[in-house]
């Protein structure tokens, strides 16, 4: 307060012009406040102000066991609940050196990539929709509701599964699951052609991308900046193609990687990502081989005293999982590397000197989600 | 010159664009058989969800009112968010001894995450998934319920 | 009584002698005014809350759902159940915000719509006031609306609406240009301002394919640049809800906030219902010269349908632009209108009046 | 570069760094004063060259309060994880590494709200998630707050 008043007179040209987007605002996603100086309509700087639902998951982890963390994980980053919960699957199967059944891992890829699809669906709805084409959130949640109905089939839930547990997936699959799963493919290659034909190719969407909030690969490996929007700058960042896990080392696919590092670079690497996820499902889906769902765990699971740490590729980038433990059932520290932290760090670097309608386009690409931040 | 024919191909390229996106809206628009919202409360009749729907946390009783829970807790230890509680009761059975019975099984819904770790780790099977969704109610009070229904008993062998 | 859908001007005769003869002459005229006002004042209403229904309509049919279809068969009471609800509203008084401006913005806006209708032919003979300047008093009057618009930004004392409301400055007053040029171009084709001179002018066929290429091109223009001054999208940049909440009306609510809104839907129905008269022949009927036998069965359909229905079809047009695109950035605003639109439209005027100087027209 | 040679090569840089165990990558316990300088060497060196920093993460070991730092080269490939410690739990500090990875920037404001390591020279030491205002770290082993935290 004391700063403003004592600005001298000959400085209004320089006075910056303060707005808060958020923590109510149609373009944040949720609660993230933006503090943003602007002059005219340029963004001279911002300072995000998170935490508005910070819920202390990392302190809740320390008081439950393994199996329980799991549902917790759901609720960090909530639209790859199904990759969160692999994370942690993984890091305690490693721990314990159990080896899991060859089609629990072909259930939790396939899980996995229409995790990722049905997020990519969800940002691309929100991306249409923050530079105002409201059509395209409609289009977008209409396909991804196919998804959560496979899910809501097989899990239980359409949005917060909780499906994997330590050593496996709570139930087998449906019956209906491979069917479902094919019609689903069918159908959205055919509708993700509208995708690109309404919002792709528009010269509107090209200008208001192209060029804009640019981020090069320096900065993307400096501020941390993984997943589709590390990959738009060109940056070689998969953890699927970089530290395999479960069946992505079996399976063909393709790094997607563009080198304009803009938004409208993020937004293609993202597209293109659909349909590799439709292709890794597709090498799967038939292919699930028969046996049991879980592996055979003990019924009180405790990690040998030490340091883990697991990564995985979730939809918005590298999350990971670092675990202290001192030999109990509950794990004595467990921190959560999420993507959209370290992809909102980065949101004062590439937005300085861009307009606001700009700020909102780079904030939609970076496709940040809000309890991923805030934990 | 140069410039000047990408001025036009610009406007060329940009109005094409613009009527490609176009043209997927119109599609939708004249063909409203691909509507695909559902009139939620007047389908309620026929509203059939799936399966394994987790509605909410249920004590699986048969036609003699007689459920299969023993009372053993390990519900309650798996639950991550205390939701919920299990009372037990002693009895003394037919062969004079005392046997722990289930009294109240208490299932707080409004803490429940539908981790299914209950139903999961539930050794006897006696718990599993209603598929009851409509929970809203003016009272928190009415989510904390009692599953085992009144005046019901344990199937015998179970124990 | 020679009540006649074809032709209103022996109603309105009628009307008019029967006043006078029960009377004094400038009593007949304050009545006439009230008459005239009183049914305008209907019409608005009407059409606006049809609109707004229209427009959640045709979104939903774009957007595979069903819209409104709660209130009434079909939802058609919806807007009407709306506008009781923001009737009932409180209205929220900003603390430092200009009192006067603040209440005064919302009547501009309403106004200037109202006003610009006036001048609207709907059929043969029915039109408030027949200017001989038509077309410039509908070009001045309209763009009065962004006073209102600057009004409500900067009385809100809310950074949102100030930025809307500077956004919505810029936009206007270069897309006036636009709007003003293309009308000009088919003036220069026409030669006369006057609306029912104009009309009439395309009974053996409307000027769009009188003036082929030029009259096509103007109307491009013109629809663009009207859907701009407007402030619909893919131009709403005034109230770009995913930047700015809502632009210049963020502090407006209940009926203030109605009157934005229905202000933007006249508006809207204003630009399409000019674009039919200039462009489309207004009430005209569909003519072909030559053939006699078609011509008539055209003419069998009331004027006033004619009429509506080119109005429709430019609405939904426009409601397509907005459901279909992304919102443009201020620059780009700024140069789709000074680098394309108003290079286009200045050679398109030379284009006309050499066409209509070599008579290439038909 | 595999892990020996790892090691070996930042012997070299640091030769007071202690191994701890642990099976997946190679933990060194660096003095706390030296960070901040064996950071920049880690850096910029072009056989080590760990460009990504990937997690940042404050460790209450009761007796003694940690950051880890885990490193990543995206040229070679090889991860090294660093560790520094203090036993001072009144006013823990650190030097920040903001300047070398800037991911850090967010990852140290995240350590001083829920453990209250301070980082030296950091260009906005604030809490990030909870207010101001907010009595104690939370993520400290010796944190109680009764109306909180409900022990079953």
């Amino acid at each position: 307060m004391k700063e403003i008043i004592n600005l001298p007179v000959s400085n209004i040209e320089e006075e910056e012009y303060h707005i808060n987007m958020g923590p109510q605002h149609p373009s944040t996603h949720g609660v993230l406040r933006l503090l943003v100086s602007l002059q005219g309509e340029m963004v001279k700087s911002l300072k995000p102000h998170c935490g508005y639902i910070h819920r202390g998951i990392e302190k809740m982890c320390e008081k439950d066991t393994y199996p329980q963390v799991i549902h917790l994980t759901d609720r960090i980053d909530y639209l790859s609940a199904h990759i969160n919960n692999h994370a942690v699957c993984l890091l305690v199967e490693k721990a314990l050196e159990v080896e899991v059944p060859e089609r629990v891992k072909y259930i939790r890829t396939i899980m996995d990539e229409l995790a990722r699809i049905q997020s990519h669906q969800l940002w691309w709805s929100s991306f249409g929709m923050d530079l105002g084409g409201l059509t395209c959130f409609f289009y977008g949640l209409r396909d991804r509701e196919m998804i959560l109905d496979i899910w809501e089939e097989t899990t239980g839930s359409r949005f917060l599964q909780s499906y994997n547990c330590p050593g496996g997936v709570m139930q087998d699959i449906h019956p209906n699951f491979q069917k479902k799963v094919h019609t689903f493919l069918k159908t959205f290659k055919k509708k993700i052609k509208d995708y690109d034909r309404l919002l792709s190719g528009n010269v509107i969407f090209e200008n208001r991308s192209q060029g804009v909030g640019v981020l090069s690969k320096e900065d993307a490996i400096s501020y941390g900046v993984t997943g589709p929007s590390g990959r738009g700058s060109g940056w070689s960042c998969d953890v699927r193609k970089m530290e395999p896990y479960s069946m992505y080392g079996q399976v063909q696919f393709n790094e997607v990687l563009r080198y304009e590092c803009d938004t409208y670079s993020r937004y293609m690497v993202r597209m293109q990502e659909m349909h590799e996820s439709m292709n890794i499902i597709e090498q799967l889906i038939d292919n699930i081989p028969e046996g049991d769902h879980s592996a055979k765990m003990k019924a009180v699971i405790k990690l040998p005293a030490g340091e883990y740490f697991q990564r995985v590729e979730s939809a918005r980038g590298e999350l990971g999982l670092y675990v202290v433990s001192d030999g109990n059932k509950t794990p004595y520290r467990m921190k959560f590397r999420t993507p959209s932290f370290s992809n909102l760090s980065v949101l004062d670097h590439i937005s300085r000197g861009m307009k606001i309608a700009d700020l909102v386009a780079i904030g939609a690409s970076l496709d940040l989600v809000i309890p991923d931040i805030d934990r | 010159m140069n410039s000047f024919t990408k001025y036009f191909s610009d406007i060329f390229h940009g109005v094409k664009s613009l009527l490609i996106g176009m043209s997927v809206t119109g599609r939708y628009f004249f063909s409203p058989g691909q509507i695909v919202t559902q009139q939620y409360p007047e389908n309620r009749k026929n509203l059939q969800m799936f399966e394994r729907f987790k509605g909410e946390v249920i004590m699986l009783h048969d036609g003699n009112n007689q459920h299969r829970c023993n009372a053993c807790g390990i519900c309650e230890n798996n639950c991550p968010n205390g939701s919920i509680e299990v009372i037990p009761a002693k009895v003394t059975g037919e062969d004079g001894k005392s046997k722990r019975v289930i009294d109240k099984h208490i299932y707080h819904l409004g803490m429940c995450t539908f981790c299914g770790l209950c139903v999961k780790n539930c050794p006897s099977d006696a718990l599993g998934f209603g598929q009851e969704f409509e929970h809203a109610v003016f009272d928190r009070s009415k989510l904390t319920k009692v599953l085992n229904q009144p005046g019901s008993s344990i199937i015998k062998g179970v124990e | 009584m020679a009540f006649n859908i074809y032709d209103f001007t022996s109603f309105n005769q009628w009307i008019d002698k029967g006043l006078n003869s029960i009377m004094s002459p400038t009593w007949a005229l304050i009545t006439e005014w009230v008459i005239i006002g009183v049914v305008f004042l209907l019409f608005y209403a009407v059409v606006g809350l049809f609109l707004v229904y229209a427009e959640r309509k045709v979104c939903a049919f774009m957007q595979n759902r069903v819209g409104p279809n709660r209130v009434g068969p079909y939802g058609i009471f919806q807007t009407i159940a709306d506008f009781i609800k923001l009737l009932m509203k409180e209205l929220v008084y900003i603390k430092d915000s200009d009192k006067l401006l603040f209440n005064l913005a919302p009547f501009i806006v309403i106004i200037a719509s109202f006003m610009a209708l006036s001048a609207v032919p709907f059929a043969k003979g029915l039109h408030a006031i027949d200017f001989d300047i038509g077309i410039l008093y509908v070009i001045a009057v309209s763009s009065l609306g962004v006073v209102g618009i600057l009004l409500a930004g900067w009385s809100s004392n809310n950074k949102y609406s100030l930025i809307g409301a500077m956004r919505s400055g810029a936009q206007i007053v270069s897309y006036e240009l636009s709007v003003g040029l293309s009308l000009l171009t088919i003036i220069v084709l026409a030669g006369t301002m006057q609306f029912s001179e104009i009309v009439e002018m395309q009974r053996n066929g409307w000027f769009i394919f009188k003036g082929h290429i030029p009259a096509i091109i103007a109307f491009i223009v013109f629809l663009i640049a009207s859907t701009a001054e407007t402030n619909r999208g893919p131009f709403d940049l005034a109230e770009a809800e995913s930047e700015l909440t809502a632009g210049f009306h963020t502090e407006y609510s209940g009926i203030k906030f109605a009157f934005f809104f229905l202000a933007e839907y006249m508006n809207m129905f204003l630009v399409a219902s000019i674009a039919a008269t200039v462009f489309w022949g207004g009430w005209m009927p569909f003519h072909v010269s030559g053939w006699a036998g078609f011509n008539t069965i055209m003419d069998y359909i009331p004027p006033f349908i004619w009429y509506i229905g080119k109005t429709a079809f430019i609405i939904w047009l426009m409601m397509l632009f907005k459901w279909t695109f992304p919102r443009l950035r201020i620059d780009q605003l700024l140069t789709l209108e000074w680098k394309y639109l108003l290079p286009i439209n200045l050679v398109n005027i030379l284009f006309m009046a050499f066409l209509v100087l070599m008579h290439w027209h038909f | 570069m595999d892990n020996e040679t790892l090691k070996a090569r930042i012997l070299e840089i640091a030769p007071d760094a202690q191994q701890e165990e642990n099976k997946q990558f190679l933990t060194l316990l660096l003095p706390a004063a030296r960070l901040h300088d064996l950071a920049i060497k880690l850096k910029n060196s072009p056989d080590l060259a760990f460009d990504f920093l990937f997690c940042l993460s404050g460790v209450d070991y009761i007796k003694q309060l940690a950051v880890v730092y885990h490193l990543r080269s995206t040229q070679h490939k090889h991860a090294l994880v660093i560790k520094v410690k203090t036993d001072d739990r009144v006013n823990p500090n650190f030097d920040t590494v903001c300047d070398i990875w800037r991911t850090a920037e967010f990852h140290e404001r995240e350590t001083y709200d829920m453990f209250g390591i301070r980082f030296n020279n950091h260009p906005d030491m604030r809490r990030i998630f909870l207010e101001e205002d907010w009595k104690g770290y939370p993520l400290r082993k010796d944190y109680i707050d009764e109306v909180n935290i409900v022990e079953f």
